[in-house]
Order: C-alpha cells, then structure tokens, then sequence
C-alpha cells in the first residue's frame, strides 16, 4: 500500500500529493444545504457540480441537491451570464426552491464573472431570492468555501433594522449534522433562543419515509438569517471556520460575536457552555453537568490506554485542534497535526494548544498533504491516526491503529448521525479512540497476554 | 397524456423545446426512432452529467497505473478523481500510482502569472520522488483561460528526464459532457503511446487489445480471467488496470475488443486505419451476452481449436454458476427496472436483467451519442454542434511499418452478416421497445417522474441518484461503482449483479418505512396486540 | 486460543464448559442498584458479594455498592439469622441507606434461612425498609435474579391502595443504564407519565465530580415502586426477563400489563412505541417518527454488507432475542442464538422470529454454553459473532469479526452509556456491526481491493 | 482526635470493640504493635474480601495450566474465576486450560438429591473430551452442606481413568477470607501433588522453586527470566504459568522462593519439614527490593560465580531502566500512597513506592494473618480462633527417601544474623512507622475515611474501590490486577508500575473536575474570555 511513498522527505514546492484538503465550491455547497428550501448552485462547469454532489452524497450518505451552470466553451468567451439566467429561471420553475445560493468556480472567477451585477440585473419570481458568494477554487479550501458562503448570505439577506430578537446566533463551524444537533440540544438545555446557522441537521440526515422531499423540514430560514441582523449575539464556533461570516455580521448588523473552538472535548464544550450560560443569563441545568461528570469519569476510568500515546491528527483546521485538544485532555501526545487548508492560524492555534500542555515535539502544518504525513510517519511513528477515510491508506500501509473522524469518511456508515461536539460526543470520541488502541492490544497480544478484563 | 407527455408537461418554453427531443418512447424493438443526443445540456437542470476533464482523466486516464498522471489546476479536480472510480489496479512490483493523486494545486498568483512554472517544477518533483516511466497531465478549466502552454511543458520534460510526457488539455469546460474528454483523451494516447514501442507485427496470432474496460469492480479481471482460459492473449487493456508500457505494444494486437463503445471508439477506429486492427464490439455485462462475444470472437479468428475450448468454456462457467442462477432468477423474475448511466453501460446492463428475467421499462444515457441509442448506422447523419466541433478530430494514416494482416473480405462481410458487430454497435433501441421510455441527459426531475410514473422494483443510476431514489422508496443501485461490489462481467459477475439486485430489493427495511401509527390506530382502543398479557 | 476445544460435538449431560450465564444474586444486586438509597445485601458467604461487586464494577466501570452477611462456618449450622440481623443493624448505622435489599444465595437457601421472618423479627430503624428476595444460584441465571429482586420490592412495597396514578410503569429489564436512559427519553418525548423500575440511569452511570455519593441521584424511588400498585399500566419489556415482576403486580395490585420484547431493532421499538401512545393516548411526535426515518435510511443506505450474513449471537435471553431481531430486519441470517440462561421461552421465541423470516437453518438453544457455541462454529463457521467480551476467544480462535454487544462488556469502556434500544440505539447497533463487517473487508483485502468509498 | 480514633467515632458497641484492635497507628519504624487480624468481618460492612473457594480454586488452583480444575457447585463461581485474575499461562503445546471455565453447573435437583453422580460424569465427560493429566474439584457453598464425598469421587475417578484427581472442600464459607482456602490448597497440594513423581534428588545444585507467584500481568516470568540470566534453573512456580506436571518434581529444588508469604507458606514450611528444603522469603516488587533479594538468594547458594553473576545482571538491568527510573522518580518524588490488598502486596509495594521517592501513609491487608503484619516472630503467640480451627492443619514427616542436603546450619544462623529472611518473614510493620495508619480487614467506610483523613496522592486498591476512590478524586490503581498491565515485578516491572503511577495522577482529567461554572461567574458580567471578539 502506497508503496511508491519513500521514507525519505523531499521537499516539494510546486507538487501537491495525495491532498488534505478540497476546494471552496464544494463547502459552499454544504454551507448552503443547510438553508431551508435552498438550492446550491455551482456557477462553473458541470464537472464542479457533479463532483461536489458526489463527493457530499458519499459522505453523508444524503441525496445533495444542487444545480449547474453548465459552462460551454462558449461561456468562457462570453461570459457565464447568460448560463446563470437560464439556470435560476429553470431552477425556479422545475425546482421551485425559496432561495437558489449561487458560488462561483475556479472558471468563473477566471473569466471574472461579476455575479453581483448578473443577479441584479435577472429576473426573479416574487418572493423568491437569489444570493451568491465568490468561491475561487485556487484560495484556501473548502473550509473557507464553507464560511464564503456563509459570508453571502449574511451580505445579501441579514438586516440591520431587525429589532432585536434577543436570539444567539451559532455558527456551528463545518461539522455534520448530528454535531449540529447536539449543539442545539445543548442550548435547548440551557434555555437559550438561538438561531443556527447554517444548520443541515434535517436536511442532510433526513427520514426514509417512501416520499422524497427535496426541500427537507430542516435547514436555516431565510427569515432566521435575516433576523441574524438582530441577534443578540453571536458563537462563531471553529476558530478558523466561522469568523469570516462573524465579522461580516458584525460589520453590516454590528452583531457582536464571540470566536470559540469547535466545542470538542471538556474544556472547549465548557466555553461553548459558558458562554451559552453568559448570554442567556441561566444557568447550567443540572442534566448538562451531569454529561459533564459522566464524560470526566470515562476519560479518567481509560485513562491509562491514552497515556502518552503518540497521535497523528489530519483534517479540516479546527476539527483538528478540537481533536487535538481533546487528545491531551485525554493524556495522548499529538505528534502530528495537519491540515491541506493553507490558514496560518491553524499553525498558531496549534501551538498555544501544545504548548498549554508542555508537547514540544508536535509537527502542526497546515497547508500540507496526506504523502508528507505519511513520510513523517515513516520517519517517526504514531501509535494512533484520527482523520478522513484518505488516512486509511496510510494506517494500512504503516499499520497505525486508525479512527475515522472528521471530513471526508466516504467508507462507512451512521457517522453523520453521531456528534462529536459537546461532552456527549467527546464520549463518543474517547470509545472510539479507547476501542482503536483496545482493538489493536487484542490484535497483537499472544494468547498467553489477550485480556478477558481490560 | 403518454408518459412522455407527463414528463415533459411541467416544461415551458425552451426547456420544453429542447428536452423533448432527449425524450423517446419506443413502440417495439428494432423500431428506429430519432433522439437528441451529445448536446448542451440545459443550465440549472441538476443533471448527472460530469465534465471533459471527468472524462479525460477521470475515466480514460486515471486507470493506468504506472503513470504519474498530474492534474494541473486547482485541487479540487484532482482531489476527486483520487481512488474514487474503482479502476481496480495491481502493480506486481508495488509501482502503483492509482493510489495516488497529483495536482499543481494552482493558487491565486499561478493563475494571475500563470502556472506553467510551477507545471515545470512539479513534474520535477513528480521525477525526482517517484521515476515514473510516463507522466501526463491534465489541464482544469482555468488553465485553458490562463494560457499556460502544456505542451511545451510536456516537450520540455520529455528532453529534460528522458521520459514520455503527454498534455491533455481536457478543461471541464470543453464539449457538452465527460464524452469530449474521452475524445480528447484517446486522441492522446493515439498520437503518443499506442504503437510506441515501435515492436514488430507478430504472425497472426489470438493477441487482442480490450478497449473500453476500465476494470470497474475487477470486471476486466474476469474477462481477462476467461478468454485467457479459452487461449487469447491479451496485449493491453484500455485502460483498466492498464500500463503504459502495455500500451506502447497495443498495435501488435490482432483484434481489438469494444467493450465501452462510447468512450474508446475513436481509438478502435483510428487504430483500423493506422494499423488495420479489426474491431469487434463485445459485452461481457450479462451471462448470454458473454457467451454471444465468446462466441463472436471465436468466429473471428475461426480457428476450430479456439471455437472447441470457447464451448468449453462456456459449459465449465455456466456449471459453476447453474445454482445461484436459478436461485436469483427465481427470486428476481418479473421484476422491472430503470437503467439510467454512463454511455453503454445502460444498454449492456439491460442484457444481465434479461438473464434474470427482469424487464427494463425505462432507460437513459448521461452522455452517449445518437449512435450509442441507435447504431452506428446514423453516424454519417450526426450534425456536430459547436461544443463536439471544438474537440480535435485527429486524423490517422496508414502506418506502413506495422500495417496488420487483416480479416479477409469476405469472411468480414459474412460475420457482419451473422450480425457480428464488427466495426458496428447496434444500439441501444434495438434491444428495446413495448413502450418504454429512453431519456437522454436526464436530470432529478425526469428521474421523479419516471419513478413515478413506471414505479420499476429497482432503478440503476449512480450516486448522486441513489439516495434521493431510496428515499422515494425504490431500491437503487449504483452502476458506477458498483455499489463497491463487483465484478459484474462474465459469467460470475452476473450471478454477483444479481446478488445484489437481490439484496436490494428484497431488503427487510423497505417493509417497514411506514411507521405502525400511521396505519394502526394508536390514540383509541384497546391493545390489540397478542404481545398485551 | 481455545486449542483444547475439539471440532467434534460431544453431548454433554454434567459438564458446564465456558458459561453463558452466571448466578441469580448478581442479578438481583444490579436489579436493587436501580433503587434510590438502596444497599443490596448479600445473604451468604463473603465471596459472593465481592464476586457480584466485581462482575458490576468491571462491566460498568462504577462502584457497585453491596454488603454481606458474611457467612462462617457456624453461620452454616445455626442459620444466618444473627449475621443477617447484625449486618442490617450495622448498614443503617454506617451506611444509611433508605432501604436494604436482601437476596439470598446458594449457601443461604439451601441451609433453609427463612427470610421473611428474618426480616419480620428483626429490629428496623424507623422510616427504613428491608426488602428480600430468594435467588438460589443453582435455578435460572442472572437474568432470573434481575426478576427475582424485582418481584421482592413489589411484594414488599407496591400498595394495591394506591390511589391512580395514571403513570405506566416501565420495566427495562436486565440493560444497561444507558439504555434506561434512552427508554425515558421516548416515553418523555411522547409525553408519558412512568416509572420505570427499575433504573440504573443515574446510579450505575453516575459522574466524576470529586464527590463521592454512595447514593447519586438516580434509581426508582420507595415511594415510585409503592406507588407502581395505582399504575395505568405495565409495559414488561423482555418476554424472559420482566414477565414475572409484572405478574406479582398483576397478583398483588391489578395493575394489567402488557409483556413486549426488549425494544431493539425497528418493529421492537415500533412496539414500545404503540404501547406508549396507546396508553397515554397522545399522538407520536415527529421528532420519534424522524429518528425512526433516519434509522431506515441507515439500514437502506448499507444494506448490502448485511445480506445474507451468517450470525452467531450469544448472551442473556432478551438481548440475543433483541439483537437477532435487529439482525433479521438488516437482511442477516441468524445461524446459532445461544443464552445460558436455562428457559425454553426462549427458544420458542427464537423460533417464532425466525419463521417470520423464513429462516430455518437458525439453532437456537437455551440452558447452553460457550464450548458448545464453539464447536458448532467450527463445525459451520459464521460472518459475525455478537456477544459479551467471553466470546472474544471464540472470536479470536476462528478469526471471526466481533460486536461487543450484551451483558458483560469487562474488556471496554463509554459501552454502558451508549444505548441498544430505541430508534437511536439500533442505530448505534447498525454502526458497530457495519463497522465490524467493513474493518473486516478492509482487513482482508488485498491492496487492489482496497476501497476508498464503501 | 488523632486519625485512628476519627475513623473509629462513627462506631458504636460491637463494631467499635471488633474494629478498633484492627486499626494500628504506628509510631516508628520497626516498634512492635499489635494488630487483630485474619479473624470474621462484620457482617454487613462492606469489606473487600472473597471466600475460601477464591482462595483456593481463584487464588492457588486455577493458575495450573495443565488441569482441569471442575468447579463443583451452581455456576456462578466457577464463572467469576474464569480468566478474571490475569494469572497469565502459556502451553507451548496449546494444552491450556486456563482460557476455560469447567463446572458442574449444579441445579436444583442437584441440591436436592446430591451432586455425586454429576461430578461423576463431570470427570468423565472432562476426560473424555480434553484428556487432561491431572482434575481437581473444588467444592463452593452448598457442597458441604448437603454432604456430597467429593474425596470418593475423586478416588474413583483416578481408578477409572489413570489421571490424578484431588478434591477440595474448599466451601466459601470456611475460614473468614480467601486465606482459608489457600491453606487448603496448600494441604492437597502437598499431599497429592508436590514430589508425587518421584524422582531422585539431584546433586545439589542451583534448582529453585518460585512460591506464591502467581504471575499476575506476568510477574513471575519478568523474575524467572531474570533469575535464568544469573544462572538459576525453576523447577516449579506455584502456581503462576505453573503446571500438575512441574509441581510433581518439585521436590528436587534446593531452595524454595516465598513471594507471597501469606498464600503459600504453609507449603513452604511443609516441604522444609518432609524435604529439608530451605525457604527463603523473597520480594520482587521494588528495585531495591529485588536487588536484595537476588543478592541474599546468590548468599543462600554461597556461590562465588553466582555471586558475580547477580552483581552483573543488576548492573545490566539498572543501566536498562536508569533512564526511566529518573524520568518517573522526578515526577513521583514526594507523593503520598494508601496501599490497601491482599495479604503480601501491601508491604511489598511500599518498597517499589520507596523507589521512586513516594511515601505510604496508609496501608492495609484484606485476608493477611498477624505475622504479615508483626513478622513471623508472633506466630506462636498467635490465638487460632474457631474459625481458623476448622481449616485443617496437615502434619507431613521428613521424607527418607527424598531429604534434601540442606545449608549448614552456622551458615543458616550467619545467613539470619545478616537478616537474610531464611525461614522468616519480618512482616510489613517494620518498614513503616511515622504516624502511618494500618487497617485489617478495611472497609468500605473506613477506605472513605482513610482518604478524607490522609488525602493521598494515589490509592492503591482492587476493582470494588477503584471507582469509589475515584469518584472522591483520588487516583486509584489496582494491585490486584495492575489495571491489565504489568509485570510489576522486577527491575522492568517497577518502571511499568511507576508509569502507571504517574499516568495516574498527571491524568489531565483531574484538573477538570470542577466545571468553571462553578468558580466562574456565568449569569452577569461579560464575556471576559480573550476567546470572545
């Protein structure tokens, strides 16, 4: 397996190898699935849109809907203006969405697509909306597609004159569905108005009933976004992830907001707690201390299966440095952390992280990719690797004892449903982790050492 | 109002105008019938469709497994073309590069000053860490825009580290659908790797190239499996599991087999004017499909021996499988079906329905051509849009060198006659017929309204369907990929096909998605339930 | 592992090789666990006690609280009454518990010690209670036990004068506290008024604070198990393990019932479910009927790794009889479902599911034993073991994938808190067996197999 | 109030006046104090101790792993001793038994009308499917009470099928702990098992026998490799990885090892008593501890090679863990331990605690005798109750035939001048003193009460403790079962314990224990976390 991959490092300026990261359409496109009654639209060549909807079907094991410009050879020489005409009137007229989320391509912002001036200029059925966002394929990733998109909307519909609605707005970060989920059953808990935004729990875990609703029951309004402009304040969770459309909020509504860590593990779920609690002026139900409580009590009951354990963490920013940061409560030693979105922040992040907890000898890089994980692997080893299903390859090849987490995990199944936020996830987390390094003690012990008790 | 009418019904204006051409209702098999085919697709449709760097690399490139095949652009296109088609791959020797992807991952500043710099420097690196024997690369959509000069940069390396180096220029946006990449992508390969080894022309011999067989589930495996147990000898797949190096000898081969017409038909073509390599369009999806190509082989070479052990053959897989056959035909007979993918498979799949007994009352191509429905006999009168116009028509001469012995005449003529599909594919239609309905580029919308109103006990797409499929109630399985299965060619990948349509459609959950509440009374009576003590 | 096991099947009259099942009184300490302030006491030698405490320690990674009548020698010829008395005496006086639960043992019942008296005579301090049951170790199993203790607070407690409560009562069976959990959380989420007893939810799961609670919040009240005597109704889930309980209320207090199989798996919980509505005559709510939707989407959307699977379940009567159910509605084919516990309900119930499902290859045997599970695995191997952590060396030895799934679990951690039953713990279920289908496959394949997206 | 009377206020009448002999504060070091042990438990207090049968079927018996050991009684005990005490074995021929539980499973029926006849075809079915060289029987509560002769069965038994068969009546109920049943294991031990081979005595040599080890997490293989690499040759381990077969030669060693004294010494004492075979108390737990040890076993043999050859060893293994030993003796170094098990470890894990700089402040034995406490010097002062009465006391004889030569007795005298524990054990009470607090027989409160009081920085404990211990916020580690891991035993062994150990406390999670709501304002001021644009 990846058998071409040498041990020995070189390096790369110009190739990228075997990525950590995608490109910003497809985020957007997930950003916009969580709208209620939202069409994504991908303003570029087919090939975009059907490779996004691929790619987010395969994940979440969900119908993504989303439509295409369809670019001809024509389009680039004359503008995609006269595709994205036709697609919104079409799109309207068969698909009947309440908003259509237009994100451009790495073709479109080549040609220089003005797409503010396109909307403005079509027609649009009363009481329908059309926003978009510009999504370049070759700047960042699909982390900042995600919070581009975001962004558009908040630009487009977020109203300054919204009286106050005393809500707090959640920004859940690029997370799935069941995280979204039980972010919102914790400030249920705590009693918190929220609005959550986006929100693709619902949309991207629906029922299977025998009828098929393209335009599932979940997803954020478009009136709830509008009302963002009166918010009483923002979480803007995933530190990296969610404070472009924070500050873009802040900036047109004059919301304030507050950037946290993807609440995962104790203490970052403690300031999503925290600061749900400061905002609504309630205090933590007793329930809610209680997970708390049970989560402190697995990780101390395990602890000694973490202890000192050397991890290898590769993902999306902040799902890394939430697992990272849940690692070294656990007692494990992150060796390495990387992510392909290029965000020097992560690197930072990072590092107050590791350093908070005297880890010296963690390599944190971002926009870096799985081929130089796997040569820093080889060169020193890890006794555990969290990420996307692409690391599978390289736990088989080193035979690292893997645990799928994060973004992409395109070969198994319920993951979606399962949050990995809040102090319920992280005892999610800590079972699969602990069964991980469990699984792998049972698999390499002679007869004479396989535990009945563990 | 015919189901066709009622899918076209919510249409107006010029979607209507142009969808109804795509949309044909056939009346009985054979029946020749006129559709629209290879052209725009209609914006905002939500579609199936992919694109020409899809096609390139995706489905025609990806495969070869000891070419570093480098996609110049941003990630993205990469990214998703990396281990996500189940071209199986198996290098001997561990040089396998399918598992890997390679981009220029081009950023904002390559595209403002152009990115044939870092072209350069990545292919480099690619030599320097990896010494492949080939390196192709592949353009994304910008790249056209931005100017960058590919083909120097190709010529360029091939002098500097003395290996072959070919530029696709297959940007998404080209053609109408995946089908100019494919185009674009056999251009390639003919003009640089097909015949490069310059190696001499065997004696006639039972050597054959199979074209179109990307080894989707190890499908190529078992027909390689099964005609090396019968005699032949392959010389190279195109291009599942396939090599450059086993390319460069493809023009020593005897006959080529045509198993995805739609994708590698350029090649077969051009390779019978340059080398005068007959070609023969052949099925292996389905169990009398495999026996009709074993045997239409056989003919062509007409040499008894191979005729001898192709029956054998036969017999021995049709043995090994008599049992689940029966099982599976008994549990699927009468079912019906929707095949709705890709450019032959939607007509090869509806020969392996027929195995089982199930009927294909609706059927559709992403993006075939009018010859993929209705022959080759309509080529000549294909008009070429602009978008098909824009893809290089490479032409071909003679080669004097390795010019082939061919089939004499006469024989050639008396197979066509046997209905042999020599340098011919019939179609779709053909197989068709009794009312059903055959959609071209369908999108989400048809794809309701035929579930809707045909009501199939499964419907074959692939994964952009499937979950909305399923969601409406129908079993759906993917014909990309399989659903990770497979093989499904030859005789056992039938019996697995089946297997898994089974499965599918026989689920326990599909009884169960109404909940109890909503048919039984919950709010009154008493417990009626034999559980209540 | 395992080596001395031979292929061969040998018709075993005395020898018990390799249990599955153990003694009534464990079963009744967990069942008394699940009582507010409740000391379960051990009548007998002190090893059962510490073998008890034990066993619930290790499985649920909690303190399990017990005393001991701490048998002698002399104790055996003169009856334990005058240890039980002073054991009582010394447990209100150190230990304060609101009520004792006695059970009794193997040495206690065959000795003769007349219980009821016992307690009858001895002195009690005013506003405590001494409960009893009788759970010799050589009749049934745990499971028995579990039913036993039950069967003795109702006898005890429940108060045929209670005035109606409307309130159903709730028998979970023998499960673990996450699954107690779970069980509320639908019969909340549907609006009903119970008691569920008993509940283990809060006692067997409690949280880490730095303070000790020898008696945390949770567990069935005296006053709630009195009370039970007024209930609408009883919903006696697992037709082995709660039927009894409910039949001693019936007795004593007319409080009909309604005896339903362990909610796992759809049509399980679908019955649960029924029963609640019915009962509260309030109407499902969509966030149960989604939850139920979601499930489906699971089982359809990977069905194809589940058809035609050869399982080998093992464990206690209702949760094989649960698991095979689930395991059936996947599309998988039950090939051996094993209990130790010695009742031909079971079989019978094995068999009416598995003629519901056209399945006729299926042993299904009660009174047997792991040896015998072995042996027949190797005579016609299977693709899937489910079972407690004792089948891991059968596992082990044949090489075949593993669910941890049942009582007990001593090898692994977070398993407690994780449900089984509801809409939402088959979920969990189709993820571990998903999870142990696909690792097997990625295991087992060769390098050109290996897939990305499954 | 000074501790001791703290833990005992709560205490009223009876309780008070049984448990205050049991709790000792020490003074200093090395001050004699009486200690009430090995005598009944309160009823209804919560203890931590098992039966007879876990002594002697869970404790000495099912560690030997060529044997079918038939637990005769209900299920329950035979399960609970199933693979649940990490007495770790390894046949290289596959034949163990150790990975199984065997029981009569006996039913009502049983009760009623005896059990005879079960055990009966119990064996015969046990021999008949697994062919073992040895069956022993161990009898569970009901046994005794309805009289079944698991003496005559055993008798039979051996008769029928030509294999040793040893019963033991080791009903739960006897004695007032485990300790009861390790003397009785002890007893049939030596009468049907130890030296019943019969071989002849070798000259004298270095042959050692390993008592009381029972190879918990693999101790008794990390002390037998060392003691192999110094020169020593094992004849027989009771009972950890131990077999029928090697204990039947045991006879032939020139020097009996005590680990744990307290399960084992009976044996010791008989085999000095019928084989003149010295014993020495031993104590591997610890690096300090284990270098005196090896050194006093190389004086015992008065070898001068040996000698040099142990002095080597320990220098090779201490340069193999100084590093760690450092790393853990930096983090460790001045933290507190409460020591609370089983009838040896407690005193023997004070010395590897002494290692890495920690202190014991509280400790206690759950089935220990006074001489575990006091030193084998109070034995003959030593009350037997009724219930220790009950436990029979074997008299063995010198054996003619197999008499050992043994060391010269001014040797002896010199070797126990130099404190050398030749027939001796000190106990634990000399290596504490200082205000420490030492429990018999702890329980549940006074396990509370100790931690409240002393607040250690670990608490060493077994499975029914641990999660209370924790839940209060102390770390607690297991003796009993090294939390799965180990050895401890040994050079290597005491790094792995002190890993443990500091993993333990540094545990990150300790320091969140305390949600910040609950020291941090939430319901007014605003949000001043830096976090919070």
């Amino acid at each position: 397996m990846l058998d071409m991959t040498p041990k020995e490092l070189v390096h790369r300026k110009a190739l990228r190898v075997n990525p950590a990261k995608t490109c910003q359409p497809v985020g957007a496109m997930y950003a916009a699935l969580g709208v209620h009654r939202c069409m994504p639209h991908s303003h570029g060549s087919q090939g975009c849109c059907s490779y996004h909807r691929t790619f987010l079907a395969r994940h979440f094991k969900e119908p993504a809907i989303a439509t295409t410009s369809s670019f001809s050879e024509g389009a680039c020489v004359f503008g995609g203006g006269s595709n994205l005409k036709k697609a919104v009137k079409n799109i309207f007229d068969i698909y009947d969405p309440d908003i259509i989320a237009v994100h451009t391509t790495c073709l479109s912002e080549t040609i220089g697509d003005d797409l503010k001036t396109l909307i403005q200029q079509m027609e649009i059925p009363e009481g329908k909306i059309v926003v978009h966002t510009n999504t370049p394929s070759y700047v960042g990733s699909h982390i900042n597609g995600f919070a581009n998109m975001m962004t558009g909307f908040i630009k487009y519909l977020s109203d300054k004159n919204t009286p106050a609605t005393g809500k707090v707005g959640i920004f859940p970060g690029f997370v799935n569905p069941g995280d979204m989920h039980e972010l919102k059953r914790i400030a249920k808990m705590i009693g918190v108005k929220y609005t959550m935004f986006p929100d693709t729990d619902g949309t991207m875990n629906s029922a299977l009933t025998g009828h098929y609703e393209m335009y599932p029951k979940g997803g954020t309004t478009v009136d709830e976004i509008r009302e963002l402009g009166g918010a009483q304040h923002v979480l803007a969770l995933g530190e990296i992830t969610s404070v472009t459309p924070a500050m873009e909020l802040k900036r047109k509504c004059d919301v304030d907001f507050s950037s946290l860590p993807l609440p995962i593990g104790v203490e970052a779920t403690d300031k999503y707690v925290m600061a749900l609690s400061h905002l609504s002026k309630r205090e933590v139900p007793t329930e809610l201390e209680e997970e708390r409580g049970q989560l402190l009590d697995i990780m101390i009951d395990s602890h000694a299966y973490y202890g000192d354990k050397r991890v290898a963490i590769a993902g999306d920013p902040d799902t890394v440095l939430g697992f990272a940061a849940f690692c070294l409560e656990l007692g494990m030693k992150p060796k390495y952390m990387i992510t392909g979105t290029p965000d020097e922040k992560f690197t930072k992040k990072a590092k107050e992280l590791l350093l908070k907890y005297g880890v010296t000898d963690c390599i944190a890089k971002a926009n870096t990719d799985l081929f130089e994980l796997h040569q820093l692997i080889k060169n020193e080893p890890v006794d555990l690797l969290i990420g996307g299903t692409h690391c599978k390859y390289i736990a088989r090849a080193e035979d690292v004892p893997f645990v799928r987490a994060g973004f992409p995990i395109l070969d198994r199944y319920v993951h979606p449903y399962m949050p990995l936020v809040g102090y319920r996830g992280a005892m999610r987390l800590a079972e699969l982790i602990s069964n991980a390094l469990l699984d792998r003690q049972d698999r390499d012990a002679e007869d004479k050492d396989f535990e009945l008790v563990m | 109002m015919d189901a066709r009418e009622v899918i076209l019904d919510k249409y107006s204006g010029r979607v209507f105008k142009n969808r109804k051409d795509h949309i044909v209702e056939l009346d009985e098999a054979g029946v020749p019938k006129e559709i629209a085919a290879n052209s725009r697709s209609v914006p905002g449709m939500m579609i199936n469709r992919g694109c020409c760097y899809a096609g390139c690399k995706g489905v025609v490139l990806g495969p070869l497994r000891d070419t570093v095949v480098i996609t110049h652009g941003p990630i993205g296109c990469g990214y998703y073309t990396w281990g996500t088609r189940r071209n199986k791959a198996d290098s001997p020797d561990g040089r396998n590069f399918v598992q890997y992807c390679f981009s220029t991952d081009m950023q904002e500043t390559d595209i403002v000053f152009g990115g044939m710099k870092k072209l350069r420097q990545a292919i480099r690196e690619a030599v320097e860490i990896f010494h492949p024997k080939a390196v192709m690369i592949c353009s994304t959509c910008p790249i056209g825009l931005i100017g960058d000069d590919i083909n120097a940069v190709a010529t360029e390396s091939e002098k500097l580290y003395g290996i072959t180096c070919v530029a696709y220029s297959c940007e998404g946006y080209k053609g109408v659908s995946q089908s100019a990449g494919h185009h674009i992508a056999n251009n390639g390969l003919m003009r640089r790797v097909i015949g490069s080894a310059k190696d001499k022309i065997p004696e006639r011999g039972l050597r054959i190239n199979i074209l179109g067989e990307y080894n989707i589930g190890g499908d190529g495996w078992e027909e390689e499996r099964i005609l090396k147990k019968i005699g032949y000898e392959i010389v190279a797949v195109f291009t599942g599991d396939g090599s450059y190096e086993a390319l460069t000898h493809a023009h020593t081969a005897d006959l080529n087999l045509v198993q995805c017409h739609r994708s590698i038909n350029y090649i077969a073509e051009m390779m019978k004017t340059k080398y005068n390599i007959d070609w023969l369009k052949v099925n292996f999806v389905g169990i009398d499909e495999t026996i009709r190509t074993l045997r239409e082989i056989a003919d062509y070479f007409g040499n008894e021996e191979i005729k001898q052990r192709t029956e054998e053959v036969i017999a021995e897989e049709l043995a090994d499988i008599a049992e689940d056959r029966k099982f599976y035909r008994q549990k699927l007979e009468g079912k019906t079906a929707g095949v709705f993918v890709g450019g032959s498979r939607s007509h090869h799949y509806q020969n392996v329905l027929k195995d089982f007994g199930m009927k294909t009352v609706i059927a559709g191509y992403e993006f075939a051509h009018r010859d993929d429905y209705e022959g080759r006999e309509v080529i000549p009168n294909i008009k070429l849009d602009a978008d098909s116009k824009n893809i290089e028509q490479l032409t071909v001469h003679p080669d004097e060198q390795f010019y082939h012995v061919a089939l004499d005449k006469e024989r050639f003529d008396e197979l066509r006659k046997e209905n042999v599909e020599l340098e011919y594919y019939k179609g779709m239609f053909k197989d068709m017929g009794d009312g059903t309905i055959v959609v071209d580029d369908f999108n989400h919308y048809e794809t309701e309204k035929v579930l809707d109103i045909f009501k199939p006990d499964i419907f074959y797409s692939g994964i952009k369907d499937k979950y909305m499929i399923e969601k409406k109630g129908f079993p759906s399985n993917q014909l990309h990929s399989y659903d990770y299965s497979g093989p499904y060619a030859g005789f056992k990948g039938a019996i697995v096909f089946a297997r898994n349509t089974y499965l599918s459609i026989y689920a326990p959950a599909w009884k169960m998605l109404t909940p109890p509440w909503r048919t039984q009374p919950t709010l009154e009576g008493t417990m009626g339930d034999e559980n209540y003590a």
